[in-house]
């Protein structure tokens, strides 16, 4: 690898910072350094697959495009093991570079030998707790942290700072005390494609099309890289893969990936739930063509952000018909049925490792178009870690909604001490039977799984009729109250 | 209103005609009806031009290549796409995120990649570089480097078409800070009052360098701005090979017909950078990542296999070949001449400089050479 | 011919040397330019010196209270010039062990006294030597300050450099301030015999640290004949042969002694540095710095008691290594003042890290507090000094420990502990469900935090 | 045949667009209203729409799409109403027009006239500036400056049939002016040729555009006192044909240099610059300028006057090169 020319009037660069180390494997595509050059830190780039083996170069050296920065070997020759020299650094290594002539001779500096270059800094780790817990709070991701205590030990004062920059920003993305620092904003591709989530993320995973890169799930299902998709909404279904059938004996002892205190809650709630709520499920199907055709005409006349999506309608047909049906808005208590004085729909979201349920609250205090601005943005804190407790706790009922992952039908489970959760599935076009004539149709299938100890059957029944021609007649989801 | 009569009007405009219908882009073909060689041929140029931009970056980075390179990874679809959809005698021109476009027009990718090295056999005599490829021989006229300046230039070639009454029509791609141009409006409006038959093909990537459309437009719909001069205008996936093929087939035909000009916003993202030296501030890696999830290679890859039409093996030998051809450019450009030094005052006139002049003395450049 | 550097450190105290350290582990060419001893105040005049002679006084008290653990001894003497003696020895020690420090470093040192002669230069004074670098950093420290209009004449009104090289035992001493350089001395005298007054302007000894400490202390001194006056004015100062009056406001009768040691406090050695030509700001006398040390002249850096209070040996040196750090282009570590721990070696010690109770009450925490006191300690029963006490200031929110303060037995060692568990940001919680070993005084940190909490065991 | 300026140049445009039905005209108001100078007066009822086309009020797509067009193969010739609306389409001649041969190396050529016209009277700051030294800074660009009726009309012809664009500025002042024209259909002044318009050996004036005028109107008033001038009208400003300057110059020994645009960096000091560099052994004394002051024109009459070149300016300057025969040399 050499110092790569990144810009026509570059002459040399700094070597910042090593991202990997020797005998790491590399990646094509894969940032090895970060260059600085007189207008930009970039990233110095693997054109090659393979393995690093040795570093020529100390960060903070200053080297002329073109020399060789470090040494990497091709995929074949990395297949072997890495050898513990590769991550010595040559002795000849270039030091930083000396900012002045060497000591004239006889000085009392120029006696004695240099120090050894600084040791690599560890990166810092430690947070306190103090620092945690108001991280958490105040929504400040500790990874996005440097920290200033000792060591780098990320304490309550980078959080502090973090948070203050963080609402300066929200607040008015002008400059403020400090120096102004410019944060991009999310370009989702569901938004600008289409309301469908990432074609690969469709694609249910182990599904493999043949012998070729292309034919295997793509890379991007890693947690980290699924994009976010357009209403990329997830549920406690009973839908989620079921544990993975005992896998071929495998030589090396299994390892223990333990659990994240997000996935130890959710398995507390979804046992507790089915173990002490006596489920039970019934489906409808639903013609969609209707409220798809209202979406469109609607979303012409809205601005891009407002834009509604099957969701917000989904929880729009909920919270009225929520309005009707009381008891299934109701919470179970040993006393009774504490009837709730608001519909408040929590929604399933998918997050890393696991899902979140931010919730609308008086959903039917709101307009459609409102409505649909507070899911959107609910939602977004969701995913991105910003919800303030309040905002995911003590929902009336829950809407989960794996349509866009190309599911038909689910059922799900209920999100305690709530009485019901509706599963939506995609709605797709499929022959349909109207007066003995198949004619094609978008078909979606909501399923609603309640609780046997405050209703039954036929109000369910009636429940999901209602939600039924809602959306079958969506202009009654902007005014319930008028005539069919 | 159209028919062919677009010149007779152009003095004599209807009161009032301001409105447009009548258009819409067609929807992409099942890929089960199309034959599966052109597919294919489809996929390998994509992966040839992907390959080629990977090449070129990586001899960016070793200084072979000077100056700017501007990477189209991600946009793969909209070139290979656009440009199945023209006829031969059709004209293309383009920006400076030109490689692409040069190649899926069949320019010769040893010649393209001697131009981006500067060499003698660069399809623009290593006189143009990385931005300025042309290909007279195919009919592009051109990668234009200043933002907007090809558009009225667009306008004009479509006029010469209109004005000989031939059946052809001009492609012209650019970008969504294009449109933020005076001479995009000026264009726009011209083209459509005179229904030239041009192809505006908006390759929005959201961002204009480093920055985003929100933050350089209040209307991102880019769509509604060719809306606004009248031209039928519509919105598309450009990472989808197909839908962009069918739109600006059908766009062609409309034109074709005489019936004036189309608008067409191709949605697409670029991987890379603005030019090698972006430090990428602008925008989250997540962002980048949500959008490789829609790669236009591996989607369209995905596509054929799902549908059975190839074999991973013929996309695997599809990809071998790409390589190769890359790999072949590369060794061709690396074997051409410099531009030999001669020839630096040659061209700048296309006319002999009369001759009547006395040597040295007359064309304003020879009485200063050293 | 100017030398070129890529730092010349001005002053060799414990901010200068150990900057220079840091700035040539981190590769930099680096001088350093000191006018009298390496080691500054600190090493020669300060910390190390006033330790030894505690130290002595220390071993002699345990002498004379040898009784009261059944142990005869006979008439003791003491010899309070040998002391001194013993207490410079040990400073001319350290400061050859920074001399050899310098050398194995490669710092280059100049003898002389250094001032800046540009933005990247410095002269040194008498040679006329000039010395350019990148950066500067200035740790030229501070020295003792009297009051107004009384000058220190190291007779009878002596700074505390005086009174370290003073081999003669004063028969009455006042010390003028009651601070931790005024306590320590007045434990010195007092054990070695001379009637003792502290005063001090405020209502406590050592103003800065909890009331509590202050308490213990004054009570402490009181049982050990020391005269603490607080609250008190010095409103005239008049020697008379061979004596000093001083008239104390409000009060017509002066109070006599043989010596006065001045101990109000430090002022920086800002002048005639060059400060001015070069437009760094000061602030009455101490200089302007950023977080990054930085002064307002970019490039130059200062530290130390220089810059301001807390005015403690390891603050200049932490200060120093923040300042290299910045200039070497590393990540900075942030200092927080309130989180330097402070230790007095009066009798008996305090020691302090983080904030007080009010400092906490005025930021704006939901404060609580818990108190340990030693006489419920075993291992303070058993040494029989049961005379202090923990106290540990929280909050409610998070359980945060802000701050801790001790006074008792070997309490400036206690402090490490402290100190970790404020800096690291230690809850109540942590501290309390640490176990600590028994029988420790240091027990009595964790019996406060729980006491904080609500569930102190031995109280 | 007697044409006013004007009307040679109507002339060369119908000849040349009923020899070549490739040649038509596009720009503002060209058409109906029949052209803001009344030069294409007529030419809309003679040719039609498709010929001659009224744009919008569009500078860069008017330009734009003549290189498009030319490209295309036809040979546009569009009229920018006054070169002072020129900078909008500056863009497209300069980083289009200019370029595209060269830079493609030779792939295509832009067979453009864009036809535009400098000067003016009483116009004041914006529409009265002589901007064509702008374009002859341009390798790639023709700038052409006709003084004459004759050499309007035998420019204008060479203009449409060059393979190269060519920027052929008018003077609003000359519109009027009278003058033979030959009665033939393929006249043409060779782009690139200056012209020596009147013979004389004490002193040369070299002049463009408007300033020929005067320098000939000097000449004929130097004659009465016995000085016999040679006028050089440079015709073309790129490129510049120096040779009967130079020739000119090594004859007289003294040089003015006349032209309404402003000194600095004008055309006056390119001249200026190549006579040093080329013919320094035969000045007799300083090159001198006479060229508009350099301040916007303002709109007060007799400011106006006092801010462009005089013919009573360029007597003082000759009489100083006169007079002081030999004088220079020795201080």
């Amino acid at each position: 690898m050499i110092m790569p020319q990144m810009g026509f009037d570059m002459q040399e660069g700094r070597l910042v910072r090593w991202l990997k180390q020797p005998g790491d494997a590399v990646e094509k595509g894969d940032a090895l350094a970060e260059i600085e050059t007189d207008k930009a830190t970039v990233e110095l780039e693997a054109f090659e697959s393979g393995r690093l083996a040795k570093l020529l170069v100390e960060e903070g050296a200053t080297v002329p495009v073109g020399e060789p920065v470090a040494l990497l070997e091709p995929l074949a020759a990395a297949q072997a093991p890495p050898t513990l020299e590769g991550r010595e650094v040559d002795g000849a290594a270039r030091q930083p570079a000396p900012t002045r002539e060497p000591a004239p001779e006889g000085t009392p500096a120029a006696a004695p030998p240099s120090p050894p270059p600084p040791p690599a800094e560890p990166a810092p780790r430690g947070i306190s707790r103090v620092a945690r817990q108001m991280a958490a709070e105040q929504g400040v991701d500790p990874a996005t942290l440097q920290g200033r205590g000792p060591g780098g030990r990320i304490l309550s004062h980078d959080v502090e700072e973090a948070a203050r920059q963080s609402q300066a920003q929200d607040a008015q993305p002008a400059i403020t005390a400090g120096e102004y620092r410019f944060v991009p904003r999310f370009h989702d591709p569901a938004h600008y494609l289409g309301e469908a989530a990432a074609p690969q993320a469709q694609r249910l995973a182990g599904q493999t099309l043949g012998e070729h890169p292309f034919a295997q799930p793509p890379a991007t299902t890693d947690p980290e890289t699924t994009p976010p998709a357009g209403d990329g909404i997830s549920s406690a279904g009973e839908a989620a893969p079921a544990p993975a059938s005992p896998a071929a004996p495998s030589p090396a002892p299994a390892e223990i990936k333990p659990w994240s205190r997000m996935r130890r809650t959710i398995a507390r709630r979804m046992s507790q739930s089915k173990r002490e709520i006596p489920h039970f499920y019934e489906s409808v199907q639903v013609l969609m063509d209707q409220a798809l055709a209202f979406r469109v005409d609607l979303n012409r006349e809205l601005p891009d952000e407002d834009r509604i999506t099957v969701n917000d309608l989904l929880v729009r047909a909920s919270a009225l018909a929520l309005e009707e049906f009381p008891n299934l808005n109701g919470t179970y208590t040993d006393e009774g049925l504490r009837i709730n004085p608001t519909v408040d729909v929590a929604i399933a979201v998918a997050v890393e490792d696991g899902l979140l349920t931010p919730v609308v609250r008086d959903c039917n205090g709101k307009g459609l178009v409102e409505l649909a601005r507070e899911v959107h943005r609910v939602v977004r804190a969701a995913r991105k870690g910003r919800l303030k407790p309040d905002e995911y706790a003590g929902g009336t009922f829950t809407l989960s909604n794996l349509g866009m992952f190309g599911v038909e039908a689910f059922s799900a489970i209920i999100n305690p001490p709530q009485t019901a959760i509706l599963a939506a599935g995609g709605a797709r076009q499929q022959p349909w039977v109207v007066d003995g004539q198949i004619q094609p149709a978008t078909v979606m299938t909501l399923t609603l799984a309640a609780d046997h100890r405050v209703t039954d059957g036929v109000e369910v029944a009636r429940f999901l009729n209602r939600i039924r021609e809602l959306l079958e007649h969506p202009w009654l989801l902007v005014n319930p109250h008028l005539a069919r | 209103m159209g028919g062919g009569e677009g010149m007779a009007q152009a003095n004599n405009p209807e009161p009032g005609r301001d409105g447009w219908t009548g258009w819409t882009p067609d929807p992409p073909p099942d890929l089960r009806d199309e034959p599966p060689e052109r597919l294919l041929e489809y996929y390998r140029q994509m992966q040839v031009i992907r390959h080629f931009e990977e090449r070129a970056a990586q001899a960016y980075t070793q200084g072979r290549i000077g100056g700017f390179l501007h990477l189209a990874n991600g946009e793969e679809a909209l070139a290979v796409g656009g440009l199945a959809a023209l006829e031969p005698e059709d004209d293309l021109i383009t920006h400076y995120r030109d490689h692409g476009v040069a190649l899926a027009r069949g320019s010769d990718p040893g010649r393209v990649m001697a131009e981006l090295f500067g060499r003698a056999d660069g399809v623009s005599g290593g006189r143009g570089g990385s931005m300025h490829l042309a290909d007279a021989g195919r009919r592009f006229w051109g990668g234009h480097a200043i933002v907007g300046i090809h558009l009225p230039i667009a306008a004009g070639l479509a006029l010469a078409h209109q004005y000989r009454k031939e059946p052809r029509v001009v492609l012209c791609i650019f970008g969504d800070g294009a449109t933020n141009t005076g001479a995009f409006h000026e264009a726009l409006n011209l083209a459509a009052t005179w229904e030239l038959p041009v192809i505006f093909l908006c390759q929005n990537n959201l961002y204009g360098m480093g920055t985003a459309i929100e933050r350089a437009m209040r209307v991102t719909e880019l769509h509604r701005r060719g809306a606004a001069y009248g031209i039928p205008s519509a919105r598309i996936n450009g990472m989808r090979l197909l839908e962009v093929r069918a739109a600006v087939a059908s766009a062609a035909r409309w034109a074709r017909e005489g019936k004036g000009p189309v608008f067409l916003e191709a949605l697409t993202y670029r991987y890379r950078g603005h030019s090698m030296a972006d430090p990428e501030l602008y925008r989250t890696k997540e962002e980048l990542k949500a959008w490789r999830a829609w790669d236009p290679i591996q989607l369209f890859a995905q596509e054929l296999l799902e549908a059975g039409v190839v074999t991973p093996e013929a996309l695997r030998r599809a990809d071998q070949e790409a390589e190769q051809v890359v790999e072949a450019a590369i060794a061709f450009a690396e074997q051409s001449p410099e531009p030999d030094p001669a020839t630096l005052h040659h061209g700048v006139y296309r006319a002999p400089l009369a001759a009547a002049l006395p040597a040295g003395g007359g064309n304003g450049v020879g009485a200063h050479l050293p | 011919m100017a030398e070129r550097f890529d730092l010349v450190v001005v002053g060799g105290g414990p901010g200068g040397y150990v900057g220079a350290i840091r700035a040539r582990q981190l590769g930099l060419r680096v001088a350093l330019v000191e006018q009298e001893h390496l080691g500054g105040v600190c090493l020669n005049w300060g910390c190390i010196p006033t330790k030894s002679l505690l130290h002595t006084a220390e071993v002699l008290r345990r002498v004379q209270e040898a009784g009261r653990y059944g142990i005869e001894t006979g008439p003791v003497s003491a010899d309070f010039g040998k002391a001194i003696d013993l207490s410079r020895q040990a400073a001319q020690r350290l400061a050859k062990g920074v001399s050899f420090l310098m050398r194995k470093n490669g710092v280059h040192v100049v003898e002389g006294r250094g001032r800046l002669a540009g933005p990247d230069r410095v002269v040194v004074e008498p040679s006329g030597e000039e010395l350019v670098a990148d950066k500067i950093l200035l740790a030229t420290g501070g020295r003792p300050r009297s009051l107004p209009g009384v000058e220190l004449d190291g007779e009878l009104v002596l700074s505390s450099r005086h009174a370290l090289s003073r081999r003669e035992l004063p028969g009455r001493v006042v010390i003028v301030g009651g601070g931790a350089i005024g306590v320590e001395f007045a434990s010195i005298y007092r054990t070695y015999g001379a009637q003792v007054t502290v005063l001090e302007m405020l209502p406590h000894l050592l103003p800065n640290e909890e009331p509590e400490l202050a308490q213990a202390l004054e009570r402490a001194f009181q049982r050990q004949g020391i005269q603490v006056r607080t609250g008190v004015r010095v409103a005239g100062l008049a020697r008379h042969g061979g004596q000093v009056h001083l008239t104390l406001e409000g009060e017509a009768e002066p109070l006599e002694a043989d010596m006065v040691l001045m101990a109000v406090g430090t002022q920086p050695n800002s002048e005639n540095l060059g400060l001015e030509e070069l437009g760094i700001e000061t602030d009455r006398g101490f200089v302007k710095v950023n977080e990054h040390m930085e002064t307002t002249r970019p490039g130059i850096y200062a530290v130390g008691d220089l810059v301001g209070p807390p005015m403690l040996a390891h603050v200049a040196s932490e200060e120093a290594v923040v300042a290299v750090e910045h200039m070497a282009g590393r990540p900075v570590p942030r200092l927080q003042p309130e989180r330097m721990p402070r230790a007095t070696y009066c009798e008996p010690q305090v020691a302090s890290v983080g904030l007080t109770e009010a400092q906490a009450r005025e930021r704006g925490y939901e404060v609580v507090t818990g108190v340990f006191p030693l006489q419920a300690n075993g291992k303070a029963v058993a040494l029989q000094e049961t005379g202090g006490l923990v106290k540990v200031v929280g909050e409610r929110r998070y359980g945060q420990v802000l701050g801790v303060h001790l006074v008792g037995p070997q309490v400036t060692e206690i402090l490490a502990e402290a100190g970790l568990a404020v800096n690291m940001e230690t809850t109540l919680e942590e501290l309390g469900g640490t176990v600590h070993a028994h029988p420790t005084i240091a027990e009595a940190v964790r019996e406060a935090a729980l006491a904080a909490l609500g569930r102190a065991i031995h109280i | 045949m007697e044409l006013t300026y004007r009307e040679a140049v109507r002339r060369a445009l119908m000849e040349e667009m009923e020899r070549d039905e490739r040649v038509f005209i596009m720009g503002e108001d060209v058409g109906a209203y029949g052209g803001s100078y009344a030069v294409t007066k007529g030419l809309l009822a003679r040719f039609g729409p498709e010929r001659v086309r009224d744009t919008p009020i569009s500078e860069a797509a008017i330009a734009g799409a003549g290189i498009g067009a030319a490209l295309g193969g036809l040979r546009p010739v569009v009229e920018i109403m006054s070169i002072n609306f020129i900078l909008p389409a500056a863009d497209q001649l300069i980083n289009g027009a200019a370029k595209i041969h060269y830079m493609f190396n030779g792939q295509f050529h832009v067979p453009l006239v864009v036809r535009t016209v400098n000067g003016g009277r009483r116009l004041a700051a914006t529409h009265s500036q002589n901007l064509e030294v702008l374009f002859a800074f341009i390798p790639g660009l023709k700038v052409v400056t006709p003084a004459s009726p004759a050499d309007a009309y035998g420019l204008l012809k060479a203009a449409i049939r060059d393979p190269d664009p060519v920027l052929f500025v008018e003077s609003a002042l000359l519109y009027s002016m009278k003058g033979p024209v030959p009665d033939d259909p393929d006249f043409l002044v060779p782009l690139g040729q200056s012209l020596v318009r009147r013979e004389g050996r004490d002193l040369t004036l070299v002049a463009h555009s408007r300033g020929v005028v005067v320098a000939l109107e000097a000449a004929e008033r130097l004659a009465a006192q016995g000085v016999e001038a040679e006028v050089v009208d440079l015709r073309t400003l790129r490129p510049l044909d120096m040779g009967p300057v130079l020739a000119s110059v090594r004859k007289t020994g003294r040089v003015v240099i006349v032209g309404d645009d402003w000194q600095s960096y004008g055309v006056g000091a390119e001249i200026a610059a190549r006579l040093a560099e080329e013919a320094f052994e035969a000045l007799r004394g300083p090159v001198l300028r006479v060229g508009g002051a350099e301040v916007p024109m303002p709109y007060a009459a007799n400011l106006e006057r006092l801010a462009l070149p005089q013919v009573d300016g360029v007597i003082r300057r000759a009489a100083r090169l006169l007079e002081g025969d030999g004088a220079w040399l020795v201080r």
